[in-house]
């Protein structure tokens, strides 16, 4: 399979589809040419840790709502890519049109220590609308989106965990 | 010395303290909340006491009432505050002394050292040391305005009862300076501060952050040791610390610790006590007195092989030092960096959560405190401190390179850390030749700069690959999947292309 | 210094040399089998090569052509051998030495040192040192007989190329003799020693064992560091390591110490090597020389703050020492216990296995080299060394406390380890004051009552209440089963009670 | 419920049955009283670590087959135990006559590097069957019983793991 990967600059990059997991990949990018073992998955199938050219690398990747890679670490150090064509015999990942959601979740675990909003308000995109205190920090959570805060579903002094609904703007 | 010691934090210090107790032969007991159960400091401690969450807005750990009561009803002759929480807290010093606990802090004369920044102020200078040009403290709106007037921005904004970072605010305007006022007064009591008094200080600007730790005993024998330097800082926190300071002219060491002689024996300081200096154009300005052993003493332990955490303990039971004057001459070079579950690129947003995995760094002369391991879970609730890496070298040259190396090894996934930036501030010319300022990564392009410095050009292309990779990998997974459903009607490996089936949330948008 | 090095080693040798080679800025380049790939040194290294079993009777660590090739085709200019395996090995040497590859060992006179106890043994002689009476060397069983009478049982047989306790052997009859000749025969081959030779040596009762690390460079520039003590070994591996040596007279270890930089001169050694005495009622004998770095040797780093592995290397490369001489004297006092995965109980049996829980120790003065975790595997295969905990105190007074209380804090489940029983050493009288033999806890008594000085009367209260809850809880388990059972007809949780619905093997009976 | 343990000497052991895992127990052991938490359990419902009297302690219990506590460690310190009553209102373990099995089984993971017996071979008790190669030592495996070799599962130079049968004695 083939990918034109963005990351510095534009990089083609050509997997053998005859690859086997358990098995060395040839990976070219560009000109050069890569020995690519997959060393450790995760259970749910994503990738470890990677044999590079006789180099352990173990690897994070981040990945849209759509599943698509938007960002890699080698040994905990970051960079952007953008994957701009999948040239495929089997599978081309769709890229839905993304709408930016109303709810507005705990971006980390902490204490809701303040509202500035209540039900009913009108908000502009960008406003705050809560302070989330976690380690010793204040953190100011704001406005996904322009609209009026139809739900506020927990009260002052709430512990969160990341990901928990805080409230709605519709 | 003491029979039964309370120590009243957690994490690495109460686990460290915990440890300094039982080798003094005395009984260590402890406190916990519930999510802390499993840590180190709770397991080896003697006993163990849960404490109740009997108010949501305040942690157990800053519950004074709670820990008193807990003090008395279990007889206990002296408490350990560890740094933070109640380390610098008069009411809880009085509370235990009026129940005769002994509160292990610095005594002047005898008396618990409230920790007031500008009365220590006042005293250096009387003790003839160079100190900072300022105002006197208050507490209203009218005479901050007034007080302003006589100083230039940028100034600093101190809270006299501020510790670690908390109270204290660089300012570079007027209004900044009122919405830090109202800030610090509001904090004062959140932090358990003992009074909201305030003063204002000249700004230093790229000066250099050292400070001489000290023993003294009730007999006032005297140890001060070599200086310590935090090259580097964000949010007035550490992150990495050096002993001796580099390029510090020897005879300024020998000047500074004589001066320092004289203070302690005029404040007649008692136990362990830290004796912070900005440098700058090689002139010394006497800063504070830090009344409480912090995560950076681990270097001058290293560097000296004085327990400064056991000798604190024993001075303060009554004992006398019986410290060797050798340590006061550095004969190494000790770099320590702390590592934060934090996010560089957020501005040191706090990272908290799991660590999926974690290599740690071992070796000669490369040593580690942590208590993190592949599972535990970090505390959205406190400081996000998880490890001190130190490493001792014979000269700064070595200690830098085994720094360099020791980071490379050092991997933590899961939770985000500090640890690819501190990579990139030990490659960096800046670090190497001393001239780094503290602040130099409070700013977001330097940051971006030093991790930057860390990619080759091959690692761009590796980049690129893996995220073919990963892509290609999915793909495999479902075709896999397919196969298996088709041979046997599995479903049982169907979590493993969740991703596919309901959409992930991108971890980066936090 | 070398541009490319191979290290043919495993474990914590391997990932100690790995960051000594990148400290020294060369491409560390390293071997593995399968079943290692995951272990520190590997993840560590630039570049990490997997052996293939060419032979089910051997272990590809040891296969020489194997590594002679990857070293050829590698293009490296040293080989870092670690310690065992490979590292005494006159084919190994002279295979590297004909493609133009340094084996890192030491020199004498510029040839590599084949290790040869007895020819060490007579050059010793003619440096004026005390040897210990012995016969001369032979491979034949006739010769045997002959030199048997010439000495008093107990006597030891020594391989002229034993190392590391192999090929060495303590017998108390002329039965034993033979039988040990054949052992060692036999064994000459599976261990790689270069020549079946043997010799006899009269065995010295409840001698104390010490050794002197040096290190010295072509041009003869020597540092002889502080000896260190192996008060307990046993299988002639060492559980203890300790410096300076307590109650060594400074004179004697000044003179020892001349004397040996004697020896070197007249052999003129290069690199590092260590020279091991016998110490009874006072008096020395001289013993062997070592020509490796062994886990024992990070004491004498820690202690000194020299990184011995890493000048090791330098050394050999042709650059000059440039060590201070002042870390020949001691100025702290270190102590290490190796951490064995095996059973004191069952005689030292290893337990090799699966880590299920590990907490390790830290703190000041506290130092951990360990490469598992909870949830590691413990290859059967090898030597079962897991960890090193060495402390350093001011005093051997405080570093005893230190590693007495260290060894209560550090716990391992899942496979056996000395631990306990190291707990009951440092608690020992023994110990303490140094009557300790090194044979003493070869002594399956000594064993058991050093392990049950750890016991106070209410721990058998507390055993019996375990007992009793563990039994009370399957009991609570199996309720809790059928309640559900009733309840959802779930039978998820039915592994809960396996035990009882199929009968587990006893761990005991091993 | 009631148990009379072996260990040192005889100890009366009550548990208060309507002690619940959650909360913690009321524990006396002759004249003494415990208060014991139960901190962690495996997933096997076994308990890993105890509070007891406001200290941590970490545990691990051996059992005979048929789930008999034999030995009982604290913190890796071996306790050796002999329930010889358990007074219960609910069940009662059943105590099975052992019968010594003829497998012999792998005691360690290594390798079986020379057998003493061949198929048909009578044994003694006690007598060298073979020897298993495990970390640098080499492991004498003895017969459990009298009896005849009546198979040899496998061959020399064979890879085991702990617990792989080696031959049968009948």
């Amino acid at each position: 399979m083939n990918y034109i990967v963005n990351c510095g600059k534009k990089h083609a990059v050509a997997i053998d589809r005859k690859g086997e997991l358990n098995k060395p990949f040839e990976i070219s990018v560009d000109k050069s040419k890569y020995s690519v073992g997959v060393r450790r998955l995760k259970e749910d199938g994503s990738i470890l840790t990677l044999m590079i050219d006789h180099k352990v690398v173990p690897i994070d990747v981040e990945r849209r709502g759509d599943g698509m890679p938007v960002r890699v670490f080698l040994k905990g150090v970051p960079f952007d890519v953008e994957i701009s064509k999948v040239a495929s015999t089997r599978f081309r990942p769709e890229l839905p049109e993304r709408e930016i959601s109303g709810e507005v979740c705990a971006k980390l675990p902490g204490q809701i220590i303040e509202f500035m909003v209540k039900e009913g308000d009108a908000v502009e995109a960008g406003a705050p609308v809560c302070i989330l205190d976690a380690m010793k920090m204040e953190n100011e959570i704001v406005a996904p989106k322009k609209g009026t805060v139809s739900k506020i579903s927990v009260e002052t002094n709430a512990v969160l965990a990341k990901g928990d609904l805080i409230l709605v703007i519709e | 010395m003491f029979k039964r010691v309370l120590i009243a934090n957690r994490g690495l210090i109460q686990a460290n303290c915990v440890r300094a107790v039982k080798e003094l032969g005395a009984t260590a007991i402890t406190i916990y909340e519930e999510e802390d159960r499993d840590s180190a400091g709770v397991r080896n401690a003697d006993e163990a006491y849960e404490l109740e969450m009997r108010d949501p807005r305040q942690r157990p750990y800053l519950d004074l009432e709670q820990i008193v009561e807990l003090a008395e009803t279990q007889k206990v002759d002296a408490v350990h505050p560890g740094y933070g929480f109640l380390a610098q807290n008069g009411k809880f010093a009085t509370e235990l002394e009026s129940r005769g606990i002994r509160l292990i802090a610095p005594r002047e004369d005898g008396r618990f050292n409230t920790a007031n920044k500008f009365r220590v102020k006042v005293s250096a200078e009387r003790a003839g040391m160079p100190v900072l040009k300022g105002s006197e403290v208050f507490s209203d709106r009218e005479t901050l305005l007034l007080a302003a007037k006589s100083l230039e921005y940028p100034m600093v904004l101190k809270a006299a009862h501020g510790y670690g970072g908390i109270g204290m605010r660089v300012v570079q305007s007027l209004s900044e300076l009122e919405s830090a006022f109202d800030h610090i007064q509001a904090t004062t009591r959140k932090f358990l501060m003992n009074s909201p008094e305030v003063f204002l200080e000249e700004f230093v600007h790229g000066a250099r952050h050292i400070e001489f730790p000290i023993l003294r005993d009730k007999s006032g024998r005297t140890i001060v040791f070599p200086e310590l330097e935090c090259p580097l800082q964000r949010r007035f926190q550490k992150l990495v610390m050096e002993t001796p300071a580099p390029h510090l002219d020897p005879s300024m060491r020998a000047q500074l610790q004589s001066e320092i002689q004289v203070l302690c024996d005029r404040l007649n300081i008692e136990g362990f006590a830290s004796i912070e200096f900005l440098i700058q154009g090689g002139k010394p300005h006497f800063l504070e007195i830090n009344g409480y052993i912090q995560p950076s003493h681990t270097a001058t332990s290293l560097l000296t092989g004085v327990d400064l955490l056991k000798e604190q303990i024993r001075l303060l039971s009554g004992e006398s030092l019986n410290v060797d004057h050798s340590c006061t001459i550095p004969n190494h070079h000790v770099i320590g960096t702390y590592v934060y579950a934090e996010d560089p690129e957020m501005n040191f947003t706090p990272s908290p959560g799991k660590v999926d995995r974690i290599y740690l760094p071992f070796g000669e002369g490369v040593f580690m405190q942590t208590s993190i391991f592949s599972g535990a879970r970090i505390s959205p609730f406190y400081d996000p401190m998880v490890a001190k890496l130190l490493v001792r070298g014979c000269s700064r040259n070595e200690a830098m390179l085994k720094m360099g190396i020791a980071l490379e090894e050092f991997f933590v996934e899961g939770v985000k850390t500090n640890i690819p930036l501190m990579r990139g501030v030990f490659k960096s010319k800046e670090f190497k030749n001393g001239t780094i300022s503290p602040e130099f990564i409070e700013n977001a392009d330097n940051r971006r700069k030093l991790v930057d410095s860390l990619k080759s050009s091959k690692d761009f292309e590796v980049a690129a690959l893996v995220a073919s990779m990963s892509l290609h990998q999915d793909g495999e997974t479902l075709r896999k999947i397919e196969v298996m459903e088709a041979e046997q009607g599995s479903s049982s490996v169907l979590g493993a292309a969740t991703r596919w089936l309901k959409p992930r949330k991108s971890r980066r948008k936090l």
